[in-house]
């Protein structure tokens, strides 16, 4: 009985390693074919495009297999006719926008040519109850017609002079194959969906990556010199810059400073050629109501007296925090928002940026005296979120930056750590108190971002409070008129800058680092959601 | 034998109840995943359409017996921030990611962390005792997620050796693996030194020298025997905080097994995957424990009759 | 010790063991020499830290590693020089000429293995046999302790026996090989009287059946005077006295040995509150100068704690000698 | 297990011999790197160790082309790294000893009374023990860290939950081994109260096991911290804990690596330290808990 159990125990040892080792040598065998020489590997931090349904996700990362209606110049951001619609018209009070698509146009794995009934399918999915894309709110409410085989007619329930916005950068609409779906159901595009762009999905690793092959006479005479792109989800920043320094990857997008340490190691950095994205701080809770909102007293945080506001935006060194964050060269920002690509914008206030908003930590501590700061405030400390962004790794920084700034000049800080998701909570529970940073990427049409980030108009748990702001907000949405359109964007603009309804910070153009050995260049305009576009262009040694 | 093994799986079972309650309620306490998985600019009809479609505008109550009754069948419910995928599917498509990565770093452990303590015992006061000491010393005092990042550097960057991330070859494992064992190596090399050094001093270990064993023998056979239990104890730690450890590993290497998951879907406030994980470690880890009590019985035949 | 006896079985001369620690090295066995023949037992008897057991582990060459060395002296089994065998040499020697019974039943055996197992394996590498001869030998190991029903108590994990059934399978796997010598290494201590008797009774008994000598450790005199033929008396390293167990007994030539034999319990067994000896052996690591039992002698006088005394003889027979001043005076 | 066994009853060692084996070099390293900075921040620190000098951004350390100005460099804000370590013993030391308490207080009240009443409870709390430790401490702490935000409270939380069971199980034993003993016997028979007994007579007996426990806990504590901070739930910034400086400084590991390198040193330090005086109070104080 003895040597019974030494033998069971002997052989449970020996089952047990042997499994181990099984397991170990099982994932060899299970390891992936060596890549192919002309595979480009693109490694970004994790965008959230986890599924094949478009508008199933966040709208982060449109496959470069999935077309548009509407796309951009990688010089100049300029909506051109690259993508799906080879023209467009629209109706005086843009209400009503024609599409006529290119008839050469054509869906890859032989799915036959892109036509009217491709995009009143894909536009049916995209409303559908499961949608979560950014925007795609406004898209219920429209009507979608075929009015031939190449002319869609999208009508409006208000006018929209940004409509194109909402089929270029922001991509609020993928055209997938309606062909594929009657032949294999919603299964097929899950599996892989056919698109009409100058790359075939291949597959993805959840998590992980996926990869796409390249089409070798697309319709558009795209020809990328590689043969496969494999986008690589990598949270880590040193893991994508060991990744490039070791040659895994061809291109990565790393934090400033990282790029910095890239350069000097001899890779190239890359960056878009029009802003991709702007950053700020903004207050939360309806600051400037006059009278309290009965959710909760706005007022009763500091930020709701316009000279602290004041004071808090004299306090900031912007050229040096904006130096650190984002490197030399990067724009100050007058009023979030606010851009010269897009109607309403104004050289008159953007002049006026140093004189009312310059560093001046004496005129600061004055405002805070004269606003009897800390004594006459509830509640003096300004709560600053520290969070991190996929995409905006300078976040945490950011808030340290702009405390250390504020305890200079004695506005009292409380740093708040939680995620982006808490944030949020937060803001849409209406119960937010503190000073979070915010991007607007990519850069919206001023029109809509205004609307979002500072009325109640879009995004109600955003509004400043503002009567004056709201009031113009609603009329802006039914306002046709392009000169008074700007005008009340003037206006609007002047009143958050005069105001001091926010801390603005800096536009910022997306920026890639690629291994200087094996790309020559890559030029994109930095209009989408993750800044990356254009992949066609990639330019390797 | 039998019995104890039985009652040991029961208590396991009862632990894993409290466990499903305690996951339920912190993924409530965590917040709505309305907030994770929406866009920031969502509109309150889609936030609607959301509640209603999850079931988030149920009493907790209900929503906790709706989910024990499914979660015991398997069912966690289907993935919030991975559409289309069942979340305890999902979960267990990376599992063998992770035990294969676990079950590497377990066996590096062990080639390493048992030869050296047996080592640094059997000699002890000597250089490799103090090798061995040092070592464990180091593997204690530093962060994994830094130890992983220098080895990036020196093995993937510098040498060109091993890939720097990913999964895929044999090779991608080994990394991760030897950044996850690192600490463990440390705590069990200590444990099976003093483990061993204790039974050394046995009054048996000195009569099977004077029987004329081999020195070979008297410590593998006749002092290992006795000492192994210690380590054995330990493998349930052992194995559950390689498990949390490949939480924080798996994230630098980008490896997407279980860790990556459970942080992904915290983020993400993706509950049906959360619970799914998190139930799921706490099943690798009962299991890996009554692995241990079996082994226990095996080696150590006392306690068949304890 | 003079007294070089050719018949001897194990014959050792001169032995030291020189042991180093933090604090200091010393000799805890210091020049000893002592021999014993076929079906003889030595007692060596000493008060703990008198470095009786570090002979019996020099005699078996165990000592620990790298604190321990023997630094000079013989060791002569049946003539053979056991000091400079290889390692492996000795390994065969020990268990099968030289066996050993260490002092606690409750943890000389191994818990892991079955006690058949354990007298298995000292019989496997000496006397290796079949299967089945292995385990009749085994069985009869245990039969000859005088374990009831060896077929089963082979079976059977030490955790499941009582102290002096333990006690008794440590004797078997002591006697399975049949040695030549048994060093016992205070092997009752632990247990208490009856058995203790029994199991002393089992050691006389063996010795009569096989011949074997005994070396028997102990602190314990009134066990020497039951068992032993030859006793030597040990005091801090050193031997204070040596000889026939009745001339001890009836004249002990050592202030030392005097003391130790009053403190024999009476014979009844009874254990009364014995006379002890005022004071404590000095620290292994002091130095001595003169005589190391001086600070505890009441007969100690100027010389004997200024000068080591010699051995000599304590009386004509030659076979009972000493080292004690009072002694080379007599 | 210095010395070599010379016989059976070994003499009793003095306290003088064993405190002769005293770490002494640890002590030093542990007071240099880890309590006089706690403690002493203010004196002997450079700079401010909130005030970014956006002038003086990654900065090398001193010998390696960088200035007395900050020995150890600058980070990426500019902030002195040395004065930062300094500033942040404070709250490593704050975090591991208010965790290690919350984890001690909790596990010895459990495993006391379970070690003593025995029964039902004894099987509640070894089950809550299991289940403390099949739940990652990790994704306790996301969770929690998501749920009530990051702050120091929730990491001292996080730590106490991590290390309570190893307290609980290890003075539930000890408990089970004393409760039978003679001097618990007779006070029951003398009439104490079963709170007397348990607080009065065998709490000091596990005393120094708890010690013992909790010093090799500190180690554990600190790359707890870390690791918190590397997943963005440690104590919120700026305060300068060294698992955030580790963290913050991980992409530049390669590059600019002594904002990781010198803080990972302190942790290093520390927890050496800490770990080898842990082992000497072990030996000298408890050695039956040698496995722990």
């Amino acid at each position: 009985m003895k040597s019974r159990i030494a033998d069971v125990t002997r052989g449970a040892s020996k089952v047990f390693t042997a499994a181990l080792l099984a397991g170990t040598i099982l994932s060899t065998v299970n390891a992936q074919p060596a890549m192919a020489q002309s595979t480009v590997v693109v490694a970004v931090s994790p965008l959230g495009a986890d599924s094949n349904l478009y508008w199933t996700t966040t709208g982060a990362f449109i496959l470069p297999s999935l077309q548009t209606l509407v796309g951009q110049d990688p010089e100049t951001g300029k909506y051109d006719n690259s993508q799906l619609a080879e023209s467009w018209e629209h109706n005086e009070d843009f209400s009503s926008w024609t599409f006529r698509l290119h008839p050469e146009a054509k869906f890859n794995d032989d799915w036959g040519p892109v036509t009217s009934a491709d995009v009143v399918h894909s536009f049916n999915l995209h409303i559908g109850d499961d949608a979560k894309l950014s925007g795609i709110s406004q898209f219920r409410e429209i009507s979608v017609g075929a009015v031939d085989d190449h002319t869609v007619q999208f009508d409006l329930p208000a006018p929209d002079p940004n409509f194109l916005f909402s089929h270029a950068g922001r991509g609020s609409l993928a055209i997938y194959s309606k062909a594929q779906f009657d032949a294999e159901g919603i299964e097929g595009y899950e599996a892989a969906p056919a698109g009409s762009g100058p790359f075939r999905y291949e597959g993805r690793e959840t998590g992980q990556s996926i990869t796409f092959s390249t089409i070798a006479d697309h319709w558009t005479g795209a020809s990328p010199e590689f043969d496969e792109i494999q986008f690589r989800w990598v949270s880590e920043p040193s893991t994508r810059m060991a990744m490039l320094s070791a040659g895994e990857a061809h291109a990565v997008t790393l934090p400033r400073d990282l790029q910095d340490d890239a350069a000097e190691a001899g890779e190239t950095v890359l960056a878009s050629s029009e802003g991709a994205m702007q950053t700020t701080m903004l207050f939360t809770g309806q600051f400037m109501n006059p009278e309290a909102e009965e959710n909760r007293d706005a007022r009763s945080y500091a930020w709701a007296d316009v000279r602290v506001r004041e004071a808090m935006n004299r306090a900031l060194d912007r050229d040096a925090i904006l130096e650190a964050l984002y490197g030399e060269g990067v724009r100050t920002l007058p009023v979030y928002t606010m851009d010269p690509r897009f109607p309403g914008y104004s050289e008159e206030i953007a002049a006026r940026f140093d004189e009312a908003y310059g560093y001046d930590p004496e005129r600061a501590m004055e405002l805070l005296e004269e606003a009897g700061y800390p004594d006459n405030f509830e509640n003096p400390k300004i709560p600053l979120v520290v969070t991190s962004l996929a995409g905006n790794p300078e976040f945490a920084q950011m808030a340290e930056l702009v405390q250390a700034y504020f305890d200079i000049a004695g506005i009292q800080t409380e740093m708040r750590e939680q995620d982006w998701a808490t944030g949020n909570t937060a803001i849409r529970g209406f119960s937010a108190d503190f000073v979070t940073p915010m991007r607007n990427a990519p850069v919206r049409p001023s029109a809509l971002g205004v609307q979002i980030f500072f009325t109640s108009q879009a995004s109600p748990h955003l509004d400043v409070g503002d009567p004056e702001l709201n009031k113009l907000g609603a009329d802006l949405v039914s306002e046709t008129d392009p000169e008074t359109r700007d005008a009340m964007l003037d206006q609007m603009f002047t009143r958050i800058f005069d105001s001091y309804a926010h801390l603005p910070m800096a536009t910022v153009p997306a920026s890639v680092v690629v291994n200087s050995d094996l790309v020559e260049g890559w030029t994109f305009p930095g209009t989408t959601s993750s800044g990356l576009s254009h992949f066609e262009l990639i330019d390797l040694k | 034998m039998l019995r104890y093994l039985l009652q040991r799986g029961a208590s396991s079972l009862f632990a894993l109840l409290i466990i499903t309650v305690i996951v339920f309620s912190l993924s409530q306490l965590s917040g709505s995943p309305v907030d994770a998985l929406l866009p920031d600019d969502a509109t309150q009809e889609q936030i609607d359409i959301f509640i209603r479609e999850w079931g988030l505008d149920q009493p907790l109550w209900k929503q906790y017996l709706t989910f024990l009754g499914n979660a015991v069948q398997g069912d966690f419910g289907v993935s919030l921030k991975w559409p289309g995928e069942s979340a305890m599917g999902f979960v267990l498509d990376r599992m063998p990611a992770t035990l294969r990565l676990g079950g590497l770093a377990i066996l590096i452990t062990l080639i390493i962390a048992l030869p050296l303590g047996i080592a640094a015992a059997v000699y002890k006061g000597s250089a490799i005792d103090r090798i061995a000491q040092g070592f464990a010393l180091l593997g204690q005092s530093m962060p994994n997620f830094w130890l992983g990042i220098v080895l990036i550097w020196i093995f993937s960057v510098w040498l060109g050796w091993l890939p720097t991330s990913g999964i895929g070859s044999f090779a991608h494992l080994i990394l991760p693996a030897i950044a996850i064992a690192w600490f463990q190596i440390s705590a069990l090399a200590r444990l099976t030194r003093s483990a061993m050094l204790e039974v050394l001093d046995a009054e048996y270990i000195k009569l099977a020298r004077v029987k004329g064993v081999s020195e070979w023998a008297v410590v593998f056979k006749h002092a290992l025997r006795n000492a192994a239990v210690v380590p054995l104890t330990y493998f349930g730690i052992l194995a559950a905080s390689i498990l949390t450890g490949s939480v924080v590993i798996e994230s630098v290497y980008s490896y997407p097994g279980m860790g990556w998951v459970a942080i992904e879907a915290i983020r993400g406030r993706d509950f049906p995957v959360v619970q799914a994980v998190i139930i799921a470690y706490a099943v690798i880890y009962m299991l890996s424990n009554l692995l241990v009590d079996l082994l226990y019985v095996i080696v150590n035949p006392r306690i068949k009759h304890g | 010790m003079n007294t070089s006896q050719t018949d001897a079985l194990l014959d050792v001369r001169n032995l030291k063991v020189e042991v180093t620690t933090k604090a200091g090295s010393f000799f805890p066995v210091n020049d000893h020499s002592f021999s014993v023949k076929s079906g003889e037992t030595l007692g060596i008897v000493g008060e703990s830290g008198s470095g009786k057991s570090m002979t019996a582990m020099s005699l078996m060459r165990l000592l620990p590693k790298h604190a321990a060395k023997i630094r000079g002296g013989s060791v002569k089994l049946d003539g053979r020089e056991l000091l400079t065998l290889s390692e492996k040499e000795m390994r065969k020697v020990r268990g099968a000429d030289i066996s050993m019974i260490l002092q606690d039943p409750q943890t000389s055996l191994n818990p892991a293995f079955t006690v058949g197992d354990q007298i298995k394996e000292a019989l496997k590498l000496h006397a290796p046999g079949g299967r089945k001869t292995l385990r009749e030998r085994t069985i009869d190991a245990l039969r000859r302790v005088k374990v009831a029903a060896p077929e089963h108590r082979v079976n059977s994990y030490p955790g499941e026996m009582s102290g002096g059934m333990r006690q008794r399978v440590v004797g078997a796997i002591a006697i399975s090989c049949r040695p030549k010598v048994i060093i016992a290494d205070e092997p009752t201590t632990s247990l208490d009287v009856t058995v203790q008797a029994q199991y002393l009774r089992l050691l006389k008994e063996l010795q009569d059946e096989t011949g074997m000598a005994i070396l028997f450790i102990t602190h314990d005199f009134g066990i020497v005077a039951n068992l032993c033929h030859r006793v030597i008396v040990m005091y801090a390293g050193r031997i204070v006295e040596s000889g026939p167990v009745a001339k001890i007994f009836a004249k002990p030539a050592h202030p030392y040995t005097e003391a130790l034999i009053s403190a024999v319990p009476s014979l009844h067994g009874q254990k009364e509150r014995l006379t002890t000896i005022p004071g404590q052996p000095p620290a292994p690591t002091d130095i001595v100068v003169g005589c190391p039992f001086a600070p505890r002698c009441q007969y100690a006088d100027a010389r004997c704690h200024s000068e080591a005394p010699p051995t000599v003889a304590a009386d004509q027979s030659g076979d009972h000698t000493t080292s004690c001043w009072r002694a080379v005076e007599a | 297990m210095a010395e070599v066994q010379i016989s059976a009853q070994r003499p009793r060692r003095s306290l003088w011999q064993r405190s002769r084996d005293f770490p002494i070099l640890p002590l030093a390293v542990l007071l240099i790197v880890f309590i006089i900075p706690a403690f002493f921040a203010h004196w002997i620190a450079l700079h401010d160790p909130y005030v970014p000098n956006l002038r003086a951004r990654l900065q090398p350390p001193i010998f390696f082309g960088g200035t007395w100005e900050y020995p150890l460099g600058t980070d990426r804000l500019g902030r002195d790294i040395y004065s930062r370590i300094v500033h942040g013993a404070w709250y490593v030391l704050a975090v591991s000893f208010i965790g290690i308490l919350v984890g001690v207080v909790v596990g010895t009240t459990l495993g006391l009374i379970a070690g003593y009443v025995r029964g039902w409870f004894d099987g509640f709390v070894m089950r809550l023990v299991d289940i403390s430790l099949a739940l990652p401490a990790m994704l306790l702490a996301l969770a929690l860290a998501a749920a009530m935000g990051a702050s120091f409270l929730s990491v001292v939380i996080v730590v106490g939950f991590a290390l309570w069971a190893y307290f609980a199980r290890q003075v539930r034993a000890e408990v089970l081994l004393l409760r039978n003993a003679d001097f618990v016997a007779r006070s029951r028979v003398a009439g104490s109260s079963h709170f007397r007994i348990l607080f009065r007579h065998i709490l000091p007996n596990v005393t120094n096991t708890i010690v013992v426990l909790a010093t090799l806990q500190v180690g554990i504590a600190i790359m707890l911290d870390a690791s918190l901070s590397f997943l963005g739930i440690g104590i919120p910034r700026p305060t300068p804990t060294w698992g955030l400086l580790v963290s913050d400084g991980r992409d530049f590991i390669a590059t600019d690596w002594w904002i990781a390198f010198f803080p990972g040193l302190a942790i290093m330090l520390t927890v050496l330290s800490v770990n080898m005086i842990g082992d000497w109070l072990r030996d000298t104080l408890d050695p039956r808990l040698r496995q722990v």
